[in-house]
This record gives C-alpha cells, sequence and structure tokens, in this order.
C-alpha cells in the first residue's frame, strides 16, 4: 500500500495512490481487537488491558456526554436573569449532577484509564499489567459505583454541589445524598486499584535496558498519577463514610449544634479533592510532552527537569488543600501557610511550560491535530495556572472564591487543559489503538472550533466572576445577564465541537484508512508494534537502548532532508529494536 | 531488589513468639498507664505504646526488616503523608482565631 | 486479595518476581488503607482537642475489659498467622493450616467479643440519638467516632475473615503450596487490620479514661 | 453599579482599592507571561515549521541546563516576591479596629438578619456610616452562609454553631449588592440584601427614626432578667455558685482541665448554649444548656449585655 507518509504530518490521502481505503467489508486484520474472541464474554471477562482500556474508553465517554449535557442545559437555563427552564431545585440538581459525573466519572478516570491502561504496557515493553484481573475489577468497581451514583443523581437526584458541604449535606437536604456519597465511595476503590496496577507495573515489568530515565514522559506522568490516587482517594472515602455514618446512622460527626465543626470535612474533603485536580492535569502533562516532542521533532528540552516536576507536582500537590477555605473560618495564620505552599506548587508548572515550548526551538514543527489541541493545552493551561496564582493570594481569594472566577479558572485547566490533552491523546494514538487514520481535516477544524468555543464560553466568566457574580446561582441580578448570554452562547459552540469527534471518530472507524505502524514515525516501544497491536503486544520482549526522544543526534538540531513519501522512510535516527 | 532467598530465615516459631510476648507485655503496659493519674502527659505515653506495638508488629510480623526497599518506601511514605495531613490540619485547628 | 495463582500467570517470567510484585501491590493497597484510617483519627484528634472534658467523660463509659480481651485475642492471632505464614514458606502446609484455622477462630472470637460489647453499648444507652446516657453533648461526637470506627474496623475484620477461610479452602483442596502467593498478601492484609486495632484500642479506650 | 456596561465592581472603600492593585499587578505579570508563551510559540511555531529555512545546526548542550536551571529559580523567587507582595499588604487586615461599629449578622435559609448595637433589627439590608469600621460579628442558624459584598471585596463564611468576623470601613456612600457566596440549599440564589452607606450624619438621623424599643444591651438585660441567670450569677442571687459576668469579656479564664481560654463571644456563646464544653475551674459544671430557650438572635443582644456590664457589678437589677 502507498502512503505519503510525512513525518509529524498527518499521511494525506495521496489522489494517485491506490486503493488504501479497505474493501468494505474486509475482515480487521489479527489484533486484541479479533484475537481474544468476539463474544461479549470475550469483552466482559478480558484482562487483556487493552481491550480493559476500550471498556473504559466507552464508559467514559458516556459519561462525558452525560455530564456535558448537563452543562449544556445549565448554560442554557442561565441565557435569563430568571432561568429559562428549571425551578431553582431543578438547576441545583443539576449542577450537582455535571459537577460529580465530571470529576468522578469523567476526568478523574479519563486519562489513565482509557489511554493510560491502554499505552503502559507497551510504552515499557511488557505483555499486561502487573495484576490484569485486578485491572478488571477496577472497572467493575467503576462501572458499579457509577451505576448508583447516575441512580442517586437521575432518579432523587442530590442539591449539594458535588462538594457534600455538612451540614446541609448531613442534615439539611433530603435528596439522595446517601446513595450518591455511596456510589461516590464504591468509584474510589477503582482508582486505587487503577493506581496500584500502574506502579507495581512501571517497577517491575519494564522491559530489559528500559531504566528509569529512558521511560517516556507519559510513563512517568502515570506514575505521578497513581501516587496521588492511591494515596489521596482513600481520604475522601474516610470523608463520604462520615457524612453516610451522620445520615443514616445518626453519628453528630459534623453536627454543629453540639461542638461539631464542619470545617473538619472540608479539610478532609479538599485534602483529597485538590490532589484530584492533580490526578486530572498530570496525565494531561504527560500526553502533551509526547505530541510536542513527536510533532517538533525534537527532544523534550530538559527531560530530568520534567521528571523532577512532575513528582514535585504529586507531593507538593498534597500540601495545599487549603486555599479552598480562606474565607470557610478557617485560621488566617493557616490561611497563609497554604497560600505560600500554593504558590510553591505553581513553580513546577511553570516550568514545564516553558520546557515545553523550549522543545519547539529549532523543531521541525507540524501541525496535525494532535499537535493543535498541544498548543491549545500551552495557552489555556498557562492562563488558567497564572489565574490559579491570583486565587492563591488571600486578598484576591477573598474577593473571587465561590464566584464565576473561581468557576472560569478551574474550568481553563480541567476543561481547556485537561480534556483538551485527553482529546490531542485520543487523535494521537487513535491509528495505535484502531488501526484507522481519522480524517485530518475535520480534526484540524474540531480542534479549532473547540478552541474558540471555550475560550469564547469561560474568559466571560473571568470578567463576571470579578464583578462579583456568585457561583451556583439558579437566578442571577440583572446586569450580569451580558456576559451569561455570551457564555452560554459560547457553550453551544464548544457542545458542537465535542460532538464532531463523535461522528469522524465513528467515521474512521469504518471508511478510515488503515494505519501503518508508526504514522508519525514517532520513536517509543508502541509505535514498534502493529496498528491495533497484537493481544501479546510484543512478540519478543525488546532490549531498549536510547533515550526516549531520539528524534535527532545528541546535541544536533533535526535536518529538514528529504521528506518522507513513500513507506517509512529514514524515520527515527535509530534502528528500531529487533 | 535484593534477591532473598527464603531458606536462611531463623526458625518459623522464635520471631513470632518474641514479638507476640512483647505485644502482650505492651498492652498490660498501655492498660496499666490508662489508669495512672499522669495527667497531661497520659495522652503520649499511651500514644507511644500503641505506636510501639505497630512497629514491633510492622517489622516482626509484616517482616519488613526483611522486606525490599520498595515496600518500605510504601510504609514508609503511608507514614509520611498522614502526619503531612496531621501537621497541616492541626495548623488550622490549633490557631483558629 | 489476588487471585490464587500457585502457578505463574501472564506478564511474569519468574515466580519470585511475581512474589515480589504481589507484596509491592499489597503494601501499595495498605498504604490507602492506612489512610483511610488517617482520616478517622483526624477527625478524632482534632474534636479530642476541641472538647477534653467531654471526650474524657464519655472515653469512661467504654468497656476497657471487652476492649483489653480484644486487642489481646488479635494479636494472639497475628502470632498463630505469622507463623502459619512463615511455615508456608518452608512448605509445612500441616502446620500452615492449624495457623490458619487457629486466626480464623480468634478472629470470630474477636467479633463475637465485640458483638457482647456492643449490646453492652446499647443497653446503656450510649448510641448518639435521642436516649443517649451522657450529659455533655460532645460526648456525642465521641461515640459517632467510636461506633463509626469499631464498625469500619470490624467490617475489615469481617473482609479479613473471608479472606481466612479462602486460605482454608485452599488448603482442604491440598493447593495450600510455598509458592502459593494469597497467603502472604492475606497474612499482610490480617496483621495491617491488627495493628489499625491497637491505635483504635489506645485511641477509643485508653486515651479517655 | 456604574452605568453602561460594567467591567469592573465599584470601589466603596480602602480595602477594595489595595485588592484592586494587587489584582491589576498579578494580572499585568500574567499578561505578560502569557504573551511572553504564546509568542515564544507562534514564533517557534512559524520559524521552525518542518521544511522552513532557518537554520538548525548546533543545539547548545551546556546552555540548556543552566538556562533551566536559571529560569527555575527566576520563577522560584517570582513566585516569593508576589507571595510577600499580597501577604504583606494582608497581614494588617486579620482584626477589626477596636473602636469598631459592631453589628451582628445572623444568616438563616435564605435571608440576612442584622442587629445594630443601637437595637434596631434589619432584614436583608444593612445600613452603615462612611469613615466608621465597621465589625460583623456572624453566625448560622443551620448551613453555612456566605456575606460577600462585592463593593468591600469582603467575603466570609458564615458558620452554625460559632461566630466568624470580617470588617470594613466604608468610605464612598450608595447602596451596594449583599450576595450569599456559599451554597446554602434551594433559594440561595435569592440570598440576597443591600448595604446601604451613608454619611454618619445621615446614619445617625436614620437610626433615630427607627422603630427600636431598646438597645441591643438593653434588650440583653431584659433577657438576663427574663431567664433568671441573676439567680447564680449574681452577687445576691440565691444560690450564688457561679462565677460572677461583670467585665468578663476580654478576659483570660483558666478552665477546669487546666487550659486558659480568652473570653470572646464565641466563648460566651458556647458558655450559654454548651456550657460544659469550656467548663471554668473552681466552679461546679451545672449550668443548663439554653440552646432551646434562646434564638441566635437573643443570643447576640445577651452577649452584647454582658460585654457592656462593668467590672465591679454582678448583674445590673
Amino acid at each position: 500500500m502507498s502512503l505519503t507518509t510525512t513525518p509529524g504530518e498527518f499521511p494525506t490521502a495521496d489522489p494517485d495512490a491506490k486503493g488504501a481505503r479497505p474493501a468494505d467489508g474486509a475482515p480487521m486484520q489479527q489484533s486484541f481487537w479479533t484475537d481474544g474472541g468476539q463474544t461479549v464474554w470475550s469483552w466482559l471477562g478480558t484482562v487483556d488491558h487493552k481491550r480493559i482500556a476500550i471498556l473504559y474508553a466507552i464508559s467514559i465517554t458516556a459519561f462525558f456526554f452525560l455530564g456535558g449535557a448537563a452543562a449544556a442545559l445549565i448554560r442554557i437555563h442561565l441565557f435569563t436573569p430568571h432561568g429559562l427552564l428549571f425551578s431553582r431545585d431543578t438547576y441545583n440538581k443539576l449542577f450537582t449532577l455535571h459537577g460529580v459525573i465530571m470529576v468522578w466519572f469523567f476526568l478523574v478516570p479519563s486519562i489513565p484509564s482509557t489511554l493510560g491502561n491502554f499505552l503502559l504496557p507497551l510504552m515499557i515493553g511488557a505483555r499486561d499489567m502487573a495484576f490484569p484481573k485486578i485491572n478488571l475489577l477496577s472497572w467493575y468497581v467503576f462501572v458499579g459505583g457509577a451505576l448508583l451514583t447516575v441512580i442517586a443523581l437521575l432518579a432523587g437526584g442530590v442539591d449539594t454541589g458535588w462538594t457534600f458541604y455538612p451540614p446541609f449535606s448531613t442534615i439539611y437536604s433530603n435528596s439522595a445524598v446517601t446513595l450518591a456519597a455511596v456510589g461516590v465511595f464504591v468509584v474510589g476503590f477503582s482508582s486505587i486499584l487503577t493506581g496500584i496496577n500502574f506502579i507495581a507495573t512501571i517497577h517491575l515489568l519494564r522491559a530489559p535496558g528500559m531504566k528509569w530515565f529512558r521511560l517516556p514522559l507519559f510513563v512517568w506522568a502515570m506514575y505521578a498519577t497513581s501516587m496521588v490516587m492511591i494515596l489521596a482517594t482513600p481520604v475522601l472515602s474516610t470523608s463520604l463514610l462520615l457524612i453516610i455514618a451522620e445520615r443514616l446512622f445518626g453519628m453528630p460527626i459534623f453536627d454543629a449544634r453540639i461542638g461539631g465543626d464542619p470545617l473538619l470535612f472540608q479539610h478532609l474533603f479538599w485534602f483529597y479533592s485538590h490532589p484530584a485536580v492533580y490526578i486530572m492535569i498530570l496525565p494531561a502533562m504527560g500526553v502533551i510532552s509526547e505530541i510536542v516532542t513527536v510533532a517538533a521533532r525534537r527532544k523534550v528540552f530538559g527531560y530530568a527537569f520534567m521528571v523532577y516536576a512532575m513528582i514535585a507536582i504529586a507531593v507538593v500537590g498534597f500540601m495545599v488543600w487549603g486555599h479552598h477555605m480562606f474565607v470557610s473560618g478557617m485560621s488566617p495564620y493557616a490561611a497563609l501557610v497554604f497560600s505560600f505552599l500554593s504558590f510553591v506548587v505553581a513553580v513546577p508548572s511553570a516550568i514545564k511550560v516553558f520546557n515545553w515550548t523550549a522543545t519547539l526551538y529549532r523543531g521541525q514543527i507540524t501541525f496535525a491535530a494532535p499537535m493543535m489541541y498541544a498548543l491549545g493545552f500551552l495557552g489555556l493551561f498557562t492562563i488558567g495556572g497564572l489565574t490559579g496564582l491570583m486565587l492563591a493570594s488571600v486578598p484576591i481569594d477573598v474577593h473571587v472564591t465561590d464566584t464565576y472566577f473561581v468557576v472560569a479558572h478551574f474550568h481553563y485547566i480541567m476543561v481547556g487543559a485537561s480534556v483538551s490533552a485527553f482529546f490531542g491523546g485520543l487523535h494521537y494514538w487513535w491509528p495505535k489503538i484502531t488501526g484507522r487514520l481519522y480524517p485530518e481535516g475535520w480534526a484540524r477544524f474540531a480542534a479549532i472550533l473547540m478552541f474558540f468555543g471555550f475560550n469564547f464560553t469561560f474568559f466571560p466568566q473571568f470578567i463576571m466572576g470579578y464583578l462579583g457574580m456568585p457561583r451556583r446561582y439558579a437566578e442571577y441580578p440583572a446586569e450580569f445577564q451580558l456576559y451569561h448570554v455570551m457564555s452560554s452562547t459560547g457553550a453551544m459552540v464548544l457542545a458542537v465541537a465535542y460532538l464532531l469527534p463523535l461522528f469522524y471518530f465513528a467515521y474512521s472507524l469504518r471508511f478510515g484508512e488503515v494505519a501503518p505502524a508508526n504514522p508519525w514515525n514517532a520513536t517509543g516501544l508502541e509505535w514498534t508494534v502493529p496498528s491495533p497491536p497484537p493481544k501479546h503486544n510484543f512478540d519478543q520482549i525488546p532490549h531498549v537502548e536510547n533515550d526516549p526522544y531520539e528524534y535527532h543526534a545528541q546535541g544536533h538540531a533535526p535536518e529538514h532532508g528529504k521528506s518522507i513519501h513513500r513507506g517509512q522512510g529514514d524515520g527515527p535516527v535509530r534502528t528500531p529494536p529487533t | 531488589m535484593t534477591r532473598r532467598e527464603q531458606t536462611e530465615q531463623p526458625g518459623i516459631w522464635l520471631g513470632p513468639i518474641l514479638a507476640w510476648a512483647a505485644l502482650l507485655t505492651l498492652l498490660a503496659l498501655n492498660v496499666v498507664l490508662a489508669g495512672l493519674p499522669l495527667g497531661v502527659f497520659k495522652l503520649p505515653a499511651n500514644l507511644a505504646v500503641a505506636a510501639l506495638q505497630a512497629i514491633v508488629m510492622g517489622l516482626v510480623f509484616m517482616r519488613l526488616n526483611r522486606a525490599s526497599w520498595l515496600v518500605r518506601l510504601c510504609a514508609v511514605s503511608a507514614f509520611l503523608w498522614i502526619s503531612l495531613m496531621f501537621i497541616l490540619a492541626f495548623a488550622d485547628t490549633l490557631t483558629r482565631v | 486479595m489476588s487471585e490464587a495463582s500457585a502457578t505463574l500467570h501472564e506478564p511474569f517470567e519468574s515466580a519470585t518476581r511475581q512474589r515480589e510484585a504481589l507484596t509491592f501491590g499489597v503494601w501499595l493497597f495498605l498504604a490507602s488503607e492506612l489512610l483511610l484510617f488517617a482520616g478517622m483519627f483526624l477527625g478524632y484528634a482534632v474534636y479530642r482537642h476541641d472538647h477534653p472534658s467531654a471526650f474524657a467523660e464519655a472515653g469512661r463509659h467504654v468497656n476497657l475489659l471487652f476492649g483489653t480481651i480484644n486487642t489481646a485475642l488479635l494479636m494472639t492471632s497475628s502470632l498463630s498467622l505469622s507463623v502459619a505464614s512463615r511455615a508456608i514458606d518452608r512448605d509445612k502446609p500441616g502446620l500452615s493450616e492449624i495457623g490458619v484455622w487457629i486466626t480464623l477462630g480468634l478472629g470470630l472470637l474477636f467479633l463475637i467479643v465485640k458483638g457482647l460489647e456492643y449490646r453492652e453499648d446499647l443497653d446503656e444507652h450510649l448510641w448518639p440519638g435521642a436516649t443517649f446516657a451522657l450529659h455533655a453533648p460532645a460526648a456525642r461526637i465521641f461515640f459517632g467516632f467510636y461506633w463509626t470506627m469499631t464498625f469500619v474496623h470490624a467490617c475489615h475484620m469481617t473482609i479479613g475473615l473471608g479472606l481466612l477461610s479462602r486460605l482454608v479452602w485452599l488448603a482442604r483442596r491440598g493447593r495450600l503450596r510455598a509458592n502459593n502467593d494469597s497467603v502472604e498478601a492475606t497474612t499482610l492484609y490480617w496483621h495491617l487490620v491488627d495493628i489499625i486495632w491497637a491505635l483504635v484500642f489506645a485511641c477509643l479506650y485508653l486515651v479517655g479514661r | 453599579m456604574r452605568g453602561g456596561l460594567p467591567i469592573f465592581p465599584v470601589e466603596a472603600d480602602a480595602r477594595s482599592v489595595v485588592t484592586d492593585h494587587l489584582f491589576f499587578g498579578l494580572l499585568g505579570l500574567s499578561v505578560a507571561i502569557i504573551l511572553l508563551v504564546v509568542s515564544l510559540v507562534v514564533v517557534f511555531s512559524v520559524r521552525y515549521r518542518r521544511g522552513s529555512s532557518a537554520k538548525r545546526g548546533e543545539l547548545p548542550e551546556i546552555v540548556s541546563k543552566e538556562f533551566e536551571i536559571g529560569w527555575t529559580v527566576a520563577t522560584f523567587f517570582l513566585f516569593l516576591f508576589v507571595f510577600w507582595w499580597v501577604s504583606s499588604s494582608q497581614l494588617s487586615g486579620f482584626k477589626a479596629p477596636a473602636n469598631a461599629l459592631e453589628i451582628h449578622v445572623v444568616a438563616k435559609q435564605w435571608m440576612w438578619k442584622t442587629q445594630h448595637p443601637s437595637g434596631v433589627r434589619e432584614i436583608n439590608a444593612l445600613h452603615a456610616p462612611t469613615g466608621v469600621p465597621v465589625r460583623l460579628v456572624m453566625t448560622s442558624q443551620d448551613v453555612i452562609h456566605s456575606f460577600y459584598v462585592p463593593a468591600f471585596r469582603m467575603k466570609q463564611d458564615v458558620l452554625p454553631g460559632r461566630y466568624t468576623e470580617t470588617w470594613f470601613k466604608a468610605n464612598r456612600p450608595g447602596t451596594y449588592p449583599l450576595y450569599c457566596a456559599e451554597y446554602c440549599g434551594t433559594d440561595h440564589s435569592q440570598m440576597l440584601g443591600e448595604v446601604v452607606v451613608m454619611r454618619p450624619a445621615d446614619y445617625g438621623r436614620w437610626t433615630a427614626v427607627q422603630p427600636q424599643p431598646n438597645d441591643l444591651a438593653g434588650q440583653g438585660g431584659v433577657l438576663y432578667r427574663s431567664l433568671g441567670c441573676g439567680s447564680c450569677h449574681d452577687a445576691a442571687g440565691p444560690n450564688h455558685n457561679a462565677p460572677s459576668l461583670g467585665g468578663l469579656y476580654g478576659q483570660q479564664v483558666m478552665l477546669s482541665d487546666g487550659r486558659r481560654a480568652l473570653v470572646d463571644e464565641t466563648f460566651l456563646h458556647q458558655a450559654i448554649v454548651q456550657p460544659d464544653r469550656n467548663a471554668v475551674a473552681g466552679y461546679p459544671a451545672t449550668m443548663p444548656s439554653y440552646a432551646k430557650a434562646i434564638d441566635e438572635e437573643g443570643l447576640n443582644a445577651l452577649i452584647a449585655y454582658l460585654k457592656s456590664l462593668p467590672a465591679h457589678a454582678g448583674g445590673r437589677s
């Protein structure tokens, strides 16, 4: 088959090239899609990390669109000051549904459980995860917890917000808080089990020669994320356990009327929930490091600093949770301590942004869809990070916390950065996962639409937030209406942009060109196996001799040389391992 | 990871019995301490004895003394994170205005 | 906790490597269990700092005799399980099985004593509800933690007993051999439950006296 | 809000001006960093796009290590400076000045109730004079609310079971919106109010014209007698085995378990609602809890009365 494969540039369908497209109905070639069998049980009972990744991918996509639908309804409701669609109570249940679904059922598992599960063994040269059965168990625990929570959210509805603050959640709310708390408690174990699996796999199943500093940065990101998952999630389980104990059994743990302290719950909750936002952003950083190096054909700038930065974020991320509680009645001296630590945790993130930018220096940059998401990530993550600095300083936080300024800040990080990176990673590894090439034109259009739709939705919220518009308001004073209308219109554009990939990815599954093993000419063990990879990953466990991003000789920028036309071309400098 | 042969461990009984005896004496000590009117020192004393029991069980029963550096790293990091949580949470409780 | 794989399973080439992986994996899980209980201990510690007199009064109403017996029972069960685990390392399944049986028995005894204690507490109206016996309002918070922490610990005990009975079932089938990983996993889990009980006992029974 | 498209909230007190300066400082710094990053990315993307003629050649290897350490340290010190700059301005603002006008705020599911020392009560409104520091002593009757006045850049959560404090000194007369910023249930978005800042003269006239039977301390005295607190606490009381309360506010007291505690509003609130929480040394802990007998507003009045008691008198008859 002849393809014009240009490094980093997506193989454009050469007009004169013969049928690169598979004949309709042609059987897919041997891969993990077919090897393990085609029965339902072969999928639901699989212990192949690649199939579990697909199971996760399907379930979190469903939750992404459930949570996204809730977001769209919220934005439509907020077109007018008195609310277009819902009663205040329904609105409260809607934003709680949006928060709970998006945080625990999409963002936390999104990159680790799908791309991480699929790629980790491939990237380190292993045949599977250290504990394959526990990997499947984590998916069933995820679905079990999800079922409980969705029943609670949709049947009765929960009106406490995703933060479950007592005394409202324990005494004054009569919605299905207990069931939702049990559901989230269960789903917490899913991410603990995933974390255990990742750390054990990285420690024990690296291919010979794959030393720690030869690991791709995506693997390092999975390692740092798993550390946070294992050490933070249990404290969320404790806080929810105490909420359940108070609501179900009448144990007055947070009852202020008898001396209980609602701030204790906030301490326990945010001890998990701030590291949780690092669970969401660290995998995104790993994906961006992979994409930027391939698109720029350059070694990542300062590999060691990038690794230390990720570990530093994971560790220091545990010391900053107090910046969510500056106005909550916490002692002002503790607020200063947390404010200082929040400034310290911002330093590694800044380092990483500079390193990604420096990686572009003297590269051979191409702009396929994944790279567009990566560049979008760079801009939006910088904005999100810097507004985070503003929120870390106490006097500004006193003014803007619990307003739309903070809503905009965390959406810039979670949606602008983490979801963009997820989509970037999805596009980048789509050929490897499905063996098909996605339509490049549509993908770029969706990326651009998503970038503008996102900014148009959330930038007005910064202005509205500083003006004092509080968050979680079903109805708002009229002077904010202009900003709400701008934000809601942007949200419609963003919704369309999120739906596009659904279509052209499905299209590519059926009609997409067959992808070669290494469409991007990238380094990395996952590109040395056929696309999609066979069930046992490697015929023979490879021996690794090179650093992760060998796109050019040490210390010498990648010379442009001839563009690669037919077949593999010179591709990466090193010879692929035997 | 150093390879640890299983065979050169001491007998089956010695370690556990000693540890068990130590644990029971510590338990008795703890209960006695609870009765004594130590006032402000009672709380640290009780917790210290309990911590000692935990260390004995960790080292002897869970064989941390023979475990690989990785497993010890686990135990130490769990302890560090817990103390981190306590220190910063009490930074608020103690200085609350 | 993990699959009862007497043989080697998929991604591992050598049994010792697989055993290291299992031990490391179990320890990671134990770290998360420690964090789970640490959250409750933090709550207890913060409230003890805020309400010293109420917690002292409530602490005197907890039955120290039952607590001490339970602690001794659990430590003895740890002894028997440790002996069983070391016996299996030297491929002495007979001794190991006896050890597991003793541990199972002592664990059940612990739950029975716990049940008796719970019944006595309920008779004394120590459940923080309408008929709560003690005068100080914050005493309800102490007993809120007492019931929650001991109940969660009892759940972990029940899981431990489930794992132990699985070991017995394996022994019955003659599959309790030296290369069996699940013995290691069960003993580590059981010892952690014992450590947590030692700390719960100190905090709830002793410090309040 | 000023007319036309409101881009920026009005500055109605000194603190909002300071906060705005900090915000603009950080905004400027952020815009600078964003421009730096975006321009670098755009320049590199255009200059070094695949197939462009720009020179690639030798990569400065040694430089990259020092360069990297350089900007790491630079970023750290920049953030350290920003932290110092931001926190130094805020350190002075913790405590309200001593002579502040003390207004009690009670938050209830979905309304604000304010009580002035002159006894005036208001619903969802707060009148305050300009130029006078106003100290808000706030508590909630049910869930956590948050007293948020964007014009003062001031927000403070209001918690049940304890007092939280904040203060402001308005310097521009006008009517400014008051929001509840902490989610508190169904009508969280209806819990609105307004803060009316008036010149001191107008404030005096406004207070005078308000229907107020008695000043706050006076109402507290009525409660003190009606609940019979004097029977134990007054020196002349029949079973005088409780501490006399004259001049108690602001003192340090020795508790029965050896701790020393400062008698502030929270201590008095807890002493009435949960008497055993900090039992005072030397007295039998026999005081019943008055949680059911007095609501939050009554407690505010009673505490104001206790604070107004001169040192020697037990209870004013």
